[in-house]
């Protein structure tokens, strides 16, 4: 593995990378459902509201859903159909949540509904964020943060720099490699509107190393003259992390608790970046997004531009399926969320649907926990440098007070890091979404 | 599509783990722990093969017994007892009668682990507590050394090994000084070569300073052990003995001696290294070297005895909790170390 | 029992037998652990001590239950002092006039029998308020059930350290004494183990009774 | 006795360690072991009002051979420690409140402690002068805290650790100061 | 102390509190002295003979004792059978009154705490010719072996310590060798497994030795029995 920069984060850990399956496959369009679910509620904040009542008549790329303030997003009709139903649909949370049920007329296209376009060049940057809620676009990275929110800069703050992530360091993963690699120009027609709406003299878009081909397109593609570097970083989870990639670039830190702008940076994920520069052209809103489907359960795997909506069962069938399938998760093994029920749909945070085998999850799930034997492995891997042995120490008496208090738990991004590499197999991660649940409760009740 | 129809499972992620496991740490070592205990074999011959024999046996039946008692599945399979009685051998005399081997070996589980709640729970290194209560409890046979390379060593015993459960060993004829007790009563200095190739007298596996340090390598290469434990011993014993031999030679030998001879080398490279036992950060480690090399100086140049390596580390164990209280890393994003106030 | 102003209902031969196991100043109380630690690396040493100990209970909570109605509360702790020490200086001649041998073994430990929680706790908790013969009784008993633990320690600690009871020897010829028994740290793992053994027992009784 | 001093402060700091080897002030170390600040406060408080019953001991020892009393140094001594003990009570209650509800607790203790009384015993006996009566309290003082600290460290790490509900308690506390007996016995001959 | 001192503290009057405490006070003084008074003899007498055995061991062949005091300078003083202090001697007589030798104590820091020793010396052998210990806390079985192991023990049967031409120090210092070296009649044997114990031991017979042993030697004629 050549090492292109030395520049990196400190700590962190080296999973295998099992991107070799569909790294080349090349993004293909998948089918509509017969019938597709979209909640209303796909992003952090607050739910959208819908607009359509049922039996009513859509056309794809009509909004379907309007924002509920400024810590919402729009939706928009994934299909040309007919709304059947606005009920609770089976959420990643494991409740049930309001969705739309949309189905499809035989035969819809892809076509899409146009709005009113939105020029980089010309537009102020309110204008910009607008469309951009506008546009239904949240962090396409996994969290799923509304993006006009992250871009709006309070007063006070300032922005020199914006990170294009396109580390992409989950295992699996493959779906902004392959966005890097065929829309380029969507990417490079992002960019603008990103520095125009923060004010940031320059962008850089950071690319693990072991993405050579995609820094090569991103790096050819840069229009002469534009503010924008690629950086090549090396191959180490949770590089694609935002206070990691940060952190990596600059060599600051985002103060415990603040926000990458007091970093003065900002992190917006590539194929974000990307569908900002496909739809805010067109005045479109998003309908899909490419998502990987793999894991060693799945048959034809492979980068799909998949309809939102799409419940996983329908995915799943269309690929096919191992007979042994055991675990199915949205997005990569190290942070991604198993589900209990295929009839989720996918939705704009979705990065990836990936099916294990007994195989794989014998190994994870049938290993025995032992005690803590105070190895230390956590907190070298650890990348924000908390203690995980005596969190989980904590956690497992409860002392979840403590562990906020005095261990920074709430600092604790989930990124899987300390769990990955301890030879007890003590779900640290698990206890410590227990704790900060706890903790977050406790402080609610305590104004 | 049946297989969609079936229960998934939940589980948290991260989906996929590293393979590191317990008991793969603990094969290492005891694999690392191998070289010695051939040499061992070679320079005590039968008598090694049984004290060793003896003291892996008795740990890991008192394991698996009181896992019985306690009716919890057994946990022997982990390695950890098969470490601790390894470990506990290498560092008994080789000529110790047997019976008391097996009750050091009792003692290690039962007073070292299991009254803690077993493996990751004991604050200190049970195959030193139970050399430690030996040492207490039979001090005569425990610093009486059998000779090295000894011409019969491979067709007899020494007769002190087989004395009757319970009852004195005869005294031993042929027993020697160890070069620290040497040093020590008769200002007798061993040659570092004797002292880096082992032949000299000591405990079963603690004379061979070449084939610790290739072990020790060994695991550090397999990032199963913390280089910075051994390595603050050894710069604290080489810089503070240099000291003191420049101002007193007659009292204190010089670095090389004090770092080859006696059990500091088995010591620093596998017992301060515990994992069980030591500081879980990395200043935390350095600081745990220091502290044992500095009490392994003053035991063994102003104490009585010959050695104190041994209580250096126990000593040194009672201390862990504190600096793992004490040192915390700093966490991404804040100023300074330490925890919150 | 026309004294007695005692609530208890309990029989005067029950405040002698509950100090032997059921409130056991040792076992069940865990109280004065410095002799109990310091001075039974021989069964000798200590039913001496038990004994000495013994004395001034009795003599002390005697002697509290005598005075405890003229006795104003303010002064009352400085008073019982008083006393104890007074009854433990006399301990300590008189053992010094027995055998200095054994007063040089049990060192200022028979001084210390002063600060023994034991004794004050009895003066302040029973003889303070109740009759004679009672207060004697659960000194006695106290004593008592204090000195058979002393001698379960010390009988331990000296058989296994150096296989005599009182000085003669028990096992067979050539046994190994186990000299940590007799050592300092010999006490400690002693004590934790009869500890240990006594809270096996009372989990065990729980189970068969709940 | 011609022990140097640096003897006298090894010897009962480590050697012959208070609690240790000794087992003066068990109470206390039993009862305040558990969490570390308590343990750091009572030794301070043990080692001060050691050195000030030094003090005392030593003009009480003056004053009775003096008048030829020697059979009233117990009695004395007992009285002496209650009201030293007594007035460093009201002096850490009226200067400074915080350090006494830390510390009030553990005053009562400390007056029937044997650590402090044994003090008084063994310094006479020894027949130690001012200064080294001093430095024996000193180290008597270090010893214990040193005890405490280590004990305490231990013991927080129990508080977690999976250990059998028989052994909690006592016990345990006992096994863990045999095991730290054990490992003080390597200071042996220090003093020497 | 007490649970609730508060509650009725107003009404107590002074007067009660002093006559209580005086009178026990009393009663308490009175038993201690009776007892002291009672004692006193009986102790000082085992003291006494404790001593004088010690002393008739370390000097075999001795059947009575007396003290002295010897100062710095060498000044020989006899002094009472209970007395304490630094500087004391004790001279053993045989059966015919004639003196067989001296014991002197000696003391140091040991494995464990400070070793008191006494040992015997004899004018006419001008050697160590007994030795006992007096207290120690050195390990039980192990550093107690200086009193029990015959081997050692036979060290000091008769240990050189004969003075220089000058008379002012030992022609030949005590000096400690391991086990089975000894070739020289000044030398002490040590014990294997308790060197320790043992060559403390006789490094405080050989420091006590070089102090004393010249100053007394001179002085023969001054220990005399007791009229």
């Amino acid at each position: 593995m050549p090492l292109f920069a030395s520049r990196t984060f400190a700590h962190g850990v080296h999973p295998p990378e099992a991107k070799d399956d569909t790294k080349g496959l090349a993004i293909r369009q998948f089918p509509f459902a017969p019938v597709l679910v979209v909640p209303l509620l796909q992003h952090l904040g607050k739910p959208a509201i819908a607009e359509v009542a049922e039996g009513q008549e859509v056309a794809r790329g009509q909004r379907i859903a309007r924002p509920d303030g400024f810590f919402s997003v729009a939706m928009h009709a994934p299909a040309s159909g007919v709304v059947r139903r606005i009920g609770l649909a089976p959420a990643i949370s494991g409740k049930m949540e309001p969705a739309i049920f949309l189905e499809p007329f035989p035969g819809s296209t892809q076509e899409v509904l146009q709005g009113r376009p939105c020029l980089a060049a010309s537009a102020t940057p309110d204008e910009i964020l607008a469309a951009i809620q506008e546009a239904g676009v949240v962090g396409l990275g996994g969290a799923a943060f509304p993006t006009h929110a992250k871009l709006k800069v309070p007063a006070g703050k300032q922005v020199e720099t914006v990170l294009v992530n396109g580390a992409e360091c989950e295992p699996y993963l493959t779906t902004d490699h392959r966005v890097m690699l065929e829309h380029a120009a969507d990417v490079m027609a992002g960019i603008p509107y990103l520095l125009k709406a923060t004010g940031a003299g320059r962008a850089i878009v950071a690319i693990e190393a072991n993405k050579p081909d995609a820094a090569e397109t991103i790096r050819a593609a840069i229009p002469p003259g534009a503010p924008i570097e690629v950086a090549v970083l090396p191959v180490k989870y949770p590089q694609g992390a935002e206070k990691m990639l940060i952190t990596a670039l600059t060599g600051r830190e985002v103060p415990s608790g603040g926000l990458p702008l007091d970093a003065r940076v900002l992190c917006v994920n590539v194929a974000t970046t990307a569908e900002i520069g496909h739809l805010l052209p067109q005045g479109a809103g998003i309908q899909e997004r490419v998502l990987t489907v793999g894991g060693p359960g799945v048959v034809r795997k492979g980068n799909y531009r998949v309809t939102i909506g799409t419940p996983l069962r329908f995915v799943l069938e269309t690929v096919g399926t191992a007979d042994d399938l055991t675990r199915v998760f949205l997005g990569g093994p190290m942070m991604g969320q198993a589900v209990s029920s295929l009839d989720i749909p996918v939705t704009k945070g979705t990065t990836g649907v990936i099916a294990f085998t007994a195989r794989e999850t014998g190994f994870v799930g049938g290993q025995r926990e032992h005690p803590c034997i105070r190895c230390g492995y956590c907190l070298d891997a650890c990348p924000i440098f908390l203690n995980p042995a005596e969190l989980g120490l904590l956690a497992r008496n409860q002392q979840y007070e403590r562990m906020a208090d005095r261990h920074h738990l709430m600092d604790c991004f989930e990124c899987g890091c300390c769990t990955f590499v301890c030879p007890s197999h003590i779900p640290l991660v698990q206890h410590f979404r227990i704790a900060k649940r706890a903790v977050r409760k406790a402080k609610a009740k305590t104004p | 599509m049946t297989a969609l129809g079936k229960t998934l499972e939940i589980r948290s992620s991260p989906h996929i783990l590293s393979g590191n496991r317990v008991d793969t740490i603990m094969w290492n070592v005891v694999l690392a722990l191998l070289p010695v205990s051939g040499f061992a074999v070679y320079a005590f011959g039968i008598a090694a093969v049984l004290v060793l024999a003896v003291a892996v046996g008795s740990c890991v039946l008192t394991e698996h017994l009181l896992c019985r008692v306690a009716g919890k599945p057994t946990t022997v399979a982990d390695g950890s007892a098969v470490i601790t009685g390894l470990l506990y051998g290498l560092t008994l005399p080789p000529g110790l009668a047997l019976w008391m081997v097996a009750v050091g070996g009792v003692v290690a589980i039962a007073v070292g682990k299991a009254l803690f709640g077993g493996l990751g729970q004991n604050p200190f290194n049970p195959a030193l507590v139970a050399r430690a209560i030996l040492q207490a409890a039979f001090p005569v046979a425990m610093t009486t050394w059998a000779p090295i390379l000894a011409a019969g060593r491979f067709t007899s015993v020494p007769a002190s090994l087989l004395a009757w459960p319970f009852s004195a060993p005869a005294p031993d004829a042929t027993s020697t000084a160890t070069p620290l007790s040497a040093w020590k009563f008769d200002h007798r200095l061993t040659e570092t070569p004797d002292l880096l190739l082992g032949t000299t007298a000591g405990s079963v596996g603690e004379t061979c300073a070449v084939l610790i340090l290739l072990g020790g390598a060994w695991l550090i290469a397999r990032r199963m052990m913390n280089w910075r434990i051994p390595a603050a011993i050894f710069a604290t014993v080489a810089a503070l003995s240099a000291v003191l031999h420049a101002f007193d030679p007659a009292r204190c030998a010089g670095p090389e001696f004090m770092l080859l001879s006696g059990g500091l080398m088995l010591g620093a490279v596998f017992m301060a290294t515990d994992m069980v036992g030591s500081p879980m950060t990395h200043l935390g480690c350095v600081i745990h070297g220091v502290v044992i090399g500095v009490l392994v100086v003053v035991i063994r140049v102003y104490g009585g005895m010959p050695e104190g390596v041994m209580y250096a580390i126990l000593l040194a164990n009672a201390l862990v909790p504190h600096l793992d209280r004490l040192i915390q890393p700093r966490v991404y994003g804040t100023k300074g170390r330490g925890r919150k106030p | 029992m026309a004294n007695d102003e005692s609530l208890a209902t309990t029989s005067p031969t029950d405040e002698f037998l509950k100090g032997l196991w059921r409130e056991n100043p040792t076992f069940v109380q865990v109280l004065g652990m410095c002799p109990t630690l310091a001075v039974t690396n021989s069964a000798t040493n200590a039913i001496a001590m038990g004994l000495a100990t013994t004395f001034v209970l009795v003599a002390s909570n005697l002697a509290v239950s005598s005075i405890r109605r003229f006795v104003p509360k303010q002064v009352r702790i400085v008073t019982f002092i008083l006393l104890i020490a007074t009854f433990v200086t006399v301990v300590d001649y008189a053992i010094q006039a027995i055998s200095l041998g054994l007063h040089k073994a049990l060192g200022a430990f028979i001084a210390l029998i002063v600060v023994n929680c034991i004794i004050l706790g009895r003066a302040e908790a029973f003889a303070s308020k109740n009759g004679l013969l009672r207060s004697a009784l659960d000194g006695l008993g106290m004593g008592v059930g204090f000195t058979l633990a002393l001698l379960a320690l010390g009988g331990v600690r000296e058989l296994v350290g150096r296989g005599s009871l009182f000085g003669v020897p028990l096992l067979w010829d050539g046994y190994q004494g186990w000299v940590v028994m007799i050592l300092p740290a010999g006490g400690f793992f002693t004590l934790a183990a009869l500890l240990l053994f006594v809270q096996w027992r009372k989990r065990a009784a729980k189970e068969v009774t709940p | 006795m011609n022990e140097s001093l640096s003897t006298i402060f090894v010897n009962a700091c480590l050697i012959n360690n208070f609690v240790l080897a000794w087992f003066l002030g068990i109470c206390p170390f039993l009862g305040v072991s558990g969490k570390l600040d308590t343990a750091v406060r009572m030794g301070a408080a043990v080692t001060f009002v050691l050195v000030v019953t030094s003090l005392s001991a030593f003009g009480i020892q003056a004053l009775l051979t003096a008048i030829g009393a020697p059979y009233l140094s117990l009695i004395s001594f007992i009285a002496v420690i209650a009201a030293t003990v007594q007035l460093v009570e009201m002096f850490i209650k009226k200067f400074s409140p915080a350090l006494f509800r830390a510390l009030g607790i553990f005053l009562p203790l400390i007056s029937t402690n044997c650590a402090i009384l044994g003090l008084a015993l063994i310094q006479t006996n020894k027949g130690y002068g001012l200064v080294q009566g001093l430095v024996f309290a000193l180290g008597a003082g270090a010893g214990f805290t040193l005890a405490l600290v280590l004990m305490a460290g231990v013991r927080e790490r129990l508080d977690f650790a999976k250990v059998p509900d028989v052994v909690r308690g006592t016990a345990l506390t006992l096994a863990v100061a045999g095991l730290l007996s054990v490992a003080f016995m390597g200071f042996a001959g220090l003093g020497a | 102390m007490s649970g609730t001192p508060h509650l009725e503290a107003p009404t107590t009057p002074v007067w009660p509190m002093y006559r209580t405490l005086v009178s026990v006070g009393l009663v308490c003084g009175l038993l201690i002295v009776s007892a002291y008074e009672l004692t006193r003899p009986i102790i000082q007498r085992n003291k006494i003979a404790a001593r004088q055995a010690a002393v008739l061991q370390v000097l075999p062949g001795a059947h009575a004792s007396r003290t002295f005091r010897v100062d710095e300078a060498g000044a020989v003083t006899p002094v009472p059978p209970e007395s304490e202090g630094e500087g004391l001697v004790f001279a053993g007589f045989d059966a015919q009154r004639r003196l067989v030798g001296l014991a002197i104590e000696a003391q140091g820091m040991g494995y464990q705490d400070v070793v008191r020793v006494l040992y015997g010396y004899s004018f006419e052998q001008q050697a160590v010719i007994g030795f006992r210990v007096l207290e120690s806390r050195d390990t039980p079985g192990l550093g107690d072996r200086v009193e029990t192991d015959p081997a050692f023990l036979r060290n000091f049967e008769c240990l050189d310590v004969s003075l220089g031409a000058d008379g002012k120090a030992l022609a030949h210092p005590v000096e400690f060798v391991k086990q089975g070296q000894k070739v020289s009649p000044w030398q002490v044997d040590g014990i294997t497994g308790a060197t320790i114990t043992s060559r403390a031991v006789a490094l405080m017979i050989a420091r006590s030795a070089a102090t004393w042993i010249p100053r007394v030697a001179a002085r023969r004629a001054e220990f005399r029995p007791e009229e």
